[in-house]
């Protein structure tokens, strides 16, 4: 029983970081109609800014949200460079585009700052707390309630606010939203640094928890794909209900079936999803985006 | 007529050059990268079919490079079948998988293909890792056999080069020939638009599956080339990276032509190579130069030099002939679409 | 109040536009007519600059905006009415039409706007946090319009409001536009639907291959008869 | 009519290209075996092939190091013989066609004395078949896995334990020393992991004790709580992770926020400082295997320790370092004996090396090429390795 809890737990510990990271992909997905397959690379670059924004003595807060300000500033940069150019141009391109930055970044944080991982710790990083047999540790709970605010506050800012309006309008129908007068490649700009910036936070929180490496982008973007499909690709509460229930499946195949099989059975359960329900678990109104 | 007896004695006389050229290659380092490269050229053509000439996207291309150069190992190895016989095997089998990988995805568009086909390559990957029992786990296959085509000995590089020269232009002349079928203008018909081809009466969903299955057991192919080639494979090989350089390799060379993805593959090995003068740089400047490509000339480099050889010629013609070549943008900024 | 003035443009190497002049006066109803691919909607989005103009000018309210960007125009009091609609499906009607309100010039008075908007269309109201593709294509099409007019256009292009209609929907869309027309917005109908539409203008043009190739003044019997004939090719009866 | 003609044009044409690579039979062979001769008086070129890129240049890098420290200290003396000694590092991405690309890159265009590499066992034991055609001495230092001494080639030489030695003695020091007896183990899945995963537990079972269960998890894995839970539930009283620092770190790290306080056990690759510098006080009191140790009261020890400190900043604490180290000097030693950089006599004097002092202890080859290196049982204790046992 125990440990059934503990899975699920786990599980649901883990999707709330994964639903963070997709939640970027998402939105990016959503305006952009970009699959940013350098999606993980902002959470090693806001993993790496805030270790080293620590090691000049800032607290753990103030080194994540300078770093986050980083992870938006370089995907302000590398979206004039890299994504802006190819907006017309087929989605494959851009893709592509994505993925040779996604090279780029991961070696060139390799040269710049070298392979060996760097550790964060904070006050939260080392304890956990326990009830019935049953561990968390803190920073893991930290991950949870800073997810879960920062779900809330996108969800809310795209469907309360008169710049979320604009930004669903641009990514419906990006050249009727032109019409009534909605810059959309401005929108474009902004949600790709806003999405980046997210995940560039999800790489602060990781970092006391998974330390800080080059390579440690890659694993979550795949797993922000799974996720993003799952839910809907450009759906928001869909991110959000993917990441815990790519969490659960990924917790409950290593608890009941086998650790080594773990990712081809998420890759699998991915499969069925796609197959029965291509449109992703909880979009309910069929309709193409154009 | 004559512009396609041109093309094609100029492809013939290609081939034999390099046939020949490939029996007094003495680098042997330079055999291993035109070797390597010539199978990677067999993986970008079947990767072309797909994403080309029928607009599907493949992210998990390395899961039927590895099921073919699986096939040949565990049947050469465990079970002592000759090479040829576990290459036709390899070659039906992963032509298969593309059928069954087909069955599900080809109803997926763009993205969601994508992801789809990616998780194919990774749920492929993990088994070639995990089982044991079957495919040796994260050690591999090792003492493939080494093909002898009659009497020849393919374990010596030049005759392995010149094989499979002679098998990549067969393949060239047999997609050529594929393109230009009814098969290939079902095709192209159906990526343009598929709603368009279902109602010209083209069986969209058939020959979409089509396309996995022979895009598929052409990259088996590809696979079993490389187990006889390498004699030991692992699961390395064929992972993600492997599926992503692919299709890398197919797009920057310039998709939907056959000429592309060779281009592509020999403009990439070549690069891969002379880049490592570089040493720690490297990969940063291959991923700069990944992304330059790429927004500077988005048709790829094939299509590119075609169309500025093309205008530098006809600038005479120009009068005579109008341009009717529609381009695929046009439909980006309408509205109604 | 517009003035398109020798206007070339079209897509890559294609040019559809092939210098085109037109005028519109301030509450007027103008309608274009032509055949299939001619070039009407091209036309529109050239002057709502969703296609760049390559040639020419295009004046409103006395200012050149060729080069003006898109998302300015709406503001400018030049609302485009896209063909097939275009609502925003996964938003509500409220949602379609704040988005209009949001960009508008005159933000001050959006109650009454929408008040307006809503005598013309008592449809939308009852809908109003109904998702837009949940509507029928009538009711989407009230929206389509609905959307523009909250925004308090001066003008508004507006593409092939009749298609895919119902003739009794479509008989009672074009009363509005007339009703709009009344209410003193301008407006530049392109249509297809010839009949319906020659009910509705007080001047039309006809195009073919990119050009204006009739342009009438006054609209009698005699002549629709004509334009009828030679022009969109149907047979009087 | 034109499409027959198209068609038999075709036919031709392939016809052609078979009757050319039919005619490559009579071509001569000898290109696949060319021998070029080798320049006596430039440098001597010393290959290294390892990761250089990616998660593994973690480990890779420090080879380099290693490996460029020996290459500078012969060149400062003055070379082998009044030749210098020269290192080409080249990145083979954890990848088996890179690196047999790579190698082949070295042998037959740079045409190196000797060769090193790599990270990977699988990899290493493609790439020594190359360098076994021109029977340049090969070294391997890192690559631990038995089969790759086993293939019973001529020329190559492995400085460091294998590990079935490293599990034995990690095995023994279990069954006597401490109390024990019911072990989990979290293993990476490669066959390094799986390796000792299959010896140990084999092992561990004869000696009489039990394995709770075996839980896998790939390299570049960040989160471990799935296995790690399962582990929990199957109540063992220690556990041994069979895994490098990267993950192992983590590993230990969050055994505790779970609540594992259990005897962790681990390998080779919780050498040095690294351990304690990402697992903190997670991996107090945590023992494994140990090759190296920085602070043995060695001369030869000490002064590589020093002058790698110097070089580049730190303390080369791990055995990748030294025993990369250690092949340059063995190399160059031998070169210096044999009076010639030619492969065969080289490799004879590499094969009558008896107990050569050197970093990582004394080094005799045995005809495969393994030499048996010490092989400690260290423990964590309080954020400092203590050699705590050396079976005699």
């Amino acid at each position: 029983m125990t440990e059934l809890i503990q899975i699920i737990v786990n599980g649901m510990a883990n999707g709330a970081l994964y639903a963070l990271i997709a939640l970027g992909l998402t939105l990016i997905y959503g305006v952009m109609n970009l699959s940013n397959f350098a999606q993980g690379e902002f959470a090693m670059i806001g993993a790496f800014g805030t270790y080293y924004f620590m090691q000049m003595h800032m607290n753990y807060l103030m080194a994540m949200i300078l770093s986050l300000i980083v992870a938006g500033l370089i995907g302000f940069v590398i979206h004039i460079l890299a994504f802006h150019p190819l907006r017309k141009s087929e989605p494959l391109n851009m893709m592509l585009s994505s993925l040779g930055v996604s090279v780029l970044l991961v070696n060139l944080s390799q040269y710049l700052f070298s392979p060996n991982p760097k550790v964060v710790s904070n006050s939260f990083s080392e304890d956990s707390i326990q009830a019935f047999g049953v561990f968390l540790s803190q920073q893991r709970i930290l991950i949870v309630i800073v997810s879960l605010i920062l779900c809330g506050f996108t969800y809310w800012l795209l469907e309360r606010s008169k710049f979320g309006r604009s930004v669903r309008a641009a990514s419906l129908d990006p050249d009727t939203a032109t019409l009534y007068g909605i810059p959309t490649n401005r929108i474009a700009f902004i949600t790709f640094v806003f999405g980046v910036a997210l995940t560039g936070i999800a790489g602060g929180l990781t970092a006391p928890i998974y330390n800080v490496y080059p390579t440690m982008g890659i694993s979550l973007t795949l797993k922000a794909f799974v996720v993003v499909v799952l839910g809907g690709m450009g759906n928001i509460p869909g991110a959000i209900m993917g990441g815990f229930i790519v969490g659960l499946i990924e917790s409950f195949s290593a608890g009941y079936v086998s650790t080594a099989f773990q990712d081809v059975i998420v890759f699998s359960a991915l499969f069925l999803v796609l197959i029965i329900k291509p449109e992703g678990i909880l979009s309910k109104v069929q309709g193409e985006k154009v | 007529m004559t512009k396609t007896r041109l093309f094609y004695t100029a492809i013939t006389i290609l081939c034999i050059v390099c046939s020949i050229a490939s029996l007094y290659i003495q680098n042997l380092y330079l055999l291993r990268v035109f070797i390597l490269a010539a199978i990677t050229a067999i993986l970008a053509l079947s990767v072309n079919i797909l994403v080309g000439y029928t607009g599907q996207i493949s992210l998990g291309h390395a899961g039927f490079f590895g099921i073919g150069a699986y096939m040949v190992g565990i049947l050469n190895v465990n079970y002592h079948i000759s090479f040829w016989l576990c290459m036709v095997i390899a070659v039906l089998f992963s032509g298969l998988m593309g059928l069954i990988l087909g069955l599900p995805t080809t109803k997926l568009k763009g993205h969601f293909l994508g992801i789809a086909t990616l998780g194919f390559g990774v749920i492929v990957n993990g088994v070639l890792n995990n089982w044991m029992q079957v495919t040796g786990g994260p050690q591999g296959i090792r003492d493939i056999e080494s093909p002898t085509l009659f009497t020849i000995p393919l374990e010596y590089g030049n005759f392995f080069l010149g094989f499979i020269v002679a098998c990549l232009s067969l393949l060239v002349l047999v997609i050529y020939l594929l393109i230009k079928s009814p098969i290939g203008r079902a095709w192209s018909c159906l990526k343009q638009d598929e709603i368009t081809a279902y109602v010209t009466g083209i069986h969209v969903y058939r020959y979409k599956l089509l396309a996995f299955t022979i895009s598929g057991s052409i990259a088996g192919f590809a696979g079993s080339l490389f187990a006889g080639y390498m004699t030991f494979i692992s699961p390395d090989t064929f992972d993600l990276n492997q599926s992503i350089s692919i299709i890398t390799t197919v797009i920057l060379g310039g998709s939907g032509t056959i000429a592309g993805p060779l281009l592509g593959t020999a403009l990439l090995a070549f690069l891969n190579e002379w880049l490592r003068n570089f040493d720690e740089l490297r990969l940063v400047i291959y991923g700069i130069i990944l992304v330059a490509v790429i927004v500077f000339i988005p048709e790829g480099i094939y299509p590119f030099f075609k169309n500025k050889v093309i205008s530098i010629f006809s600038k005479r013609k120009k009068a005579s002939q109008p341009n009717t070549s529609i381009e695929p943008h046009a439909g980006k900024d309408a509205v109604n679409e | 109040m517009l003035k398109i003035n020798q206007v070339v443009s079209g897509y890559g190497d294609i040019k559809v536009l092939k210098g085109i002049s037109l005028h519109v006066n301030e509450g007027e109803i103008v309608g274009i007519l032509g055949a299939n691919g001619v070039g009407k909607t091209t036309l529109l989005k050239t002057i709502s600059n969703l296609i760049k103009t390559r040639e020419g000018t295009i004046t409103y309210l006395g200012q050149e905006i060729q080069n003006s960007s898109p998302h300015k125009l709406i503001s400018m009091g030049i609302a485009h009415v896209p063909q097939g609609r275009h609502i925003f499906s996964k938003m509500s009607v409220i949602e379609n039409l704040q988005i209009s309100m949001d960009h508008a010039n005159k933000k001050s008075n959006g109650k009454d706007r929408l008040s307006y908007v809503f005598d013309l269309f008592p449809r939308l109201k009852e809908r109003l946090k109904q998702l837009g593709g949940t509507l029928s294509g009538g009711e989407q099409q009230m929206l389509a319009i609905a959307r523009a007019l909250v925004a308090g256009p001066k003008l508004i292009l507006l593409d092939e409001p009749s298609m895919g209609l119902a003739p009794l929907v479509v008989q009672s869309m074009f009363e509005t536009i007339q009703q709009i027309a009344k209410d003193g917005t301008t407006i530049l109908l392109v249509e297809q639907n010839a009949v319906a539409a020659l009910e509705i203008v007080q001047r039309l043009y006809v195009m073919d291959m990119g050009r204006t190739v009739y342009e009438s003044q006054q609209i009698t019997n005699q002549e629709l008869d004509k334009i009828k004939e030679v022009y969109l090719g149907m047979s009087v009866s | 009519m034109k499409r027959f003609k198209k068609m038999i044009f075709m036919m031709v044409s392939l016809l052609s290209i078979l009757t050319v690579l039919l005619a490559g039979c009579s071509a001569p062979k000898g290109a696949s075996e060319s021998d070029s001769k080798k320049d006596s008086s430039g440098p001597l070129k010393v290959g290294l092939v390892t990761q250089l890129s990616g998660g593994g240049a973690l480990y890779g890098n420090l080879m380099k190091q290693g490996a460029q420290l020996a290459v500078d200290q012969i060149n400062e003396k003055g070379g082998v013989d009044g030749r210098k000694l020269k290192l080409l590092a080249e990145d083979d991405q954890a990848n088996p066609s890179e690196s047999v690309k790579v190698t082949q890159r070295m042998v037959s265009d740079e045409n190196i004395d000797a060769w090193i590499g790599t990270l990977k066992s699988s990899d290493t034991i493609t790439d020594i078949g190359i360098t076994a055609k021109k029977d340049i001495p090969s070294f391997v230092p890192v690559a631990v896995a038995d089969n790759v001494t086993d293939s019973g080639l001529n020329n190559v030489y492995r400085n460091v334990a294998k590990n079935s030695m490293q599990i034995t003695e990690m095995v023994n020091y279990i069954l006597k020393k401490q109390p024990h007896k019911k072990m989990a183990i979290i293993a990476e899945n490669t066959d390094y992991g799986r390796n000792i995963v299959k010896i140990f537990s084999e092992q561990f079972e004869k000696g009489g004790r039990k394995i709770t269960n075996k839980e896998l998890y790939n390299v570049g894995q960040k989160d471990f709580n799935n296995q790690l839970t399962k582990i929990k539930a199957s109540k063992p009283d220690s556990v041994l992770i069979a895994g490098l620092v990267a993950e192992g770190a983590l590993i230990a790290k969050q055994a505790k926020q779970l609540g594992i306080n259990q005897q962790l056990y681990s390998f080779g690759g919780f050498m040095g400082k690294q351990p304690m510098e990402l697992g903190g006080s997670a991996v107090n009191n945590l023992i494994h295997t140990d090759y190296f140790v920085p602070t043995a009261k060695d001369e030869k020890t000490q002064s590589f320790v020093n002058d790698f400190n110097e070089k580049y900043g730190q303390i080369p604490d791990s055995y990748y370092s030294a025993a990369t180290y250690d092949a340059v000097y063995l190399y160059a030693d031998a070169v210096k004996k044999a009076g010639t950089s030619d492969p065969e006599k080289v490799n004879k004097v590499l094969h009558e090396l008896k107990n050569e002092h050197t970093v990582m202890g004394d080094i005799t080859f045995d005809k495969n090429g393994q030499a048996a290196t010490r092989v400690w049982i260290s423990q964590i204790q309080d954020g400092k390795q203590v050699g705590i046992y050396h079976a005699e």
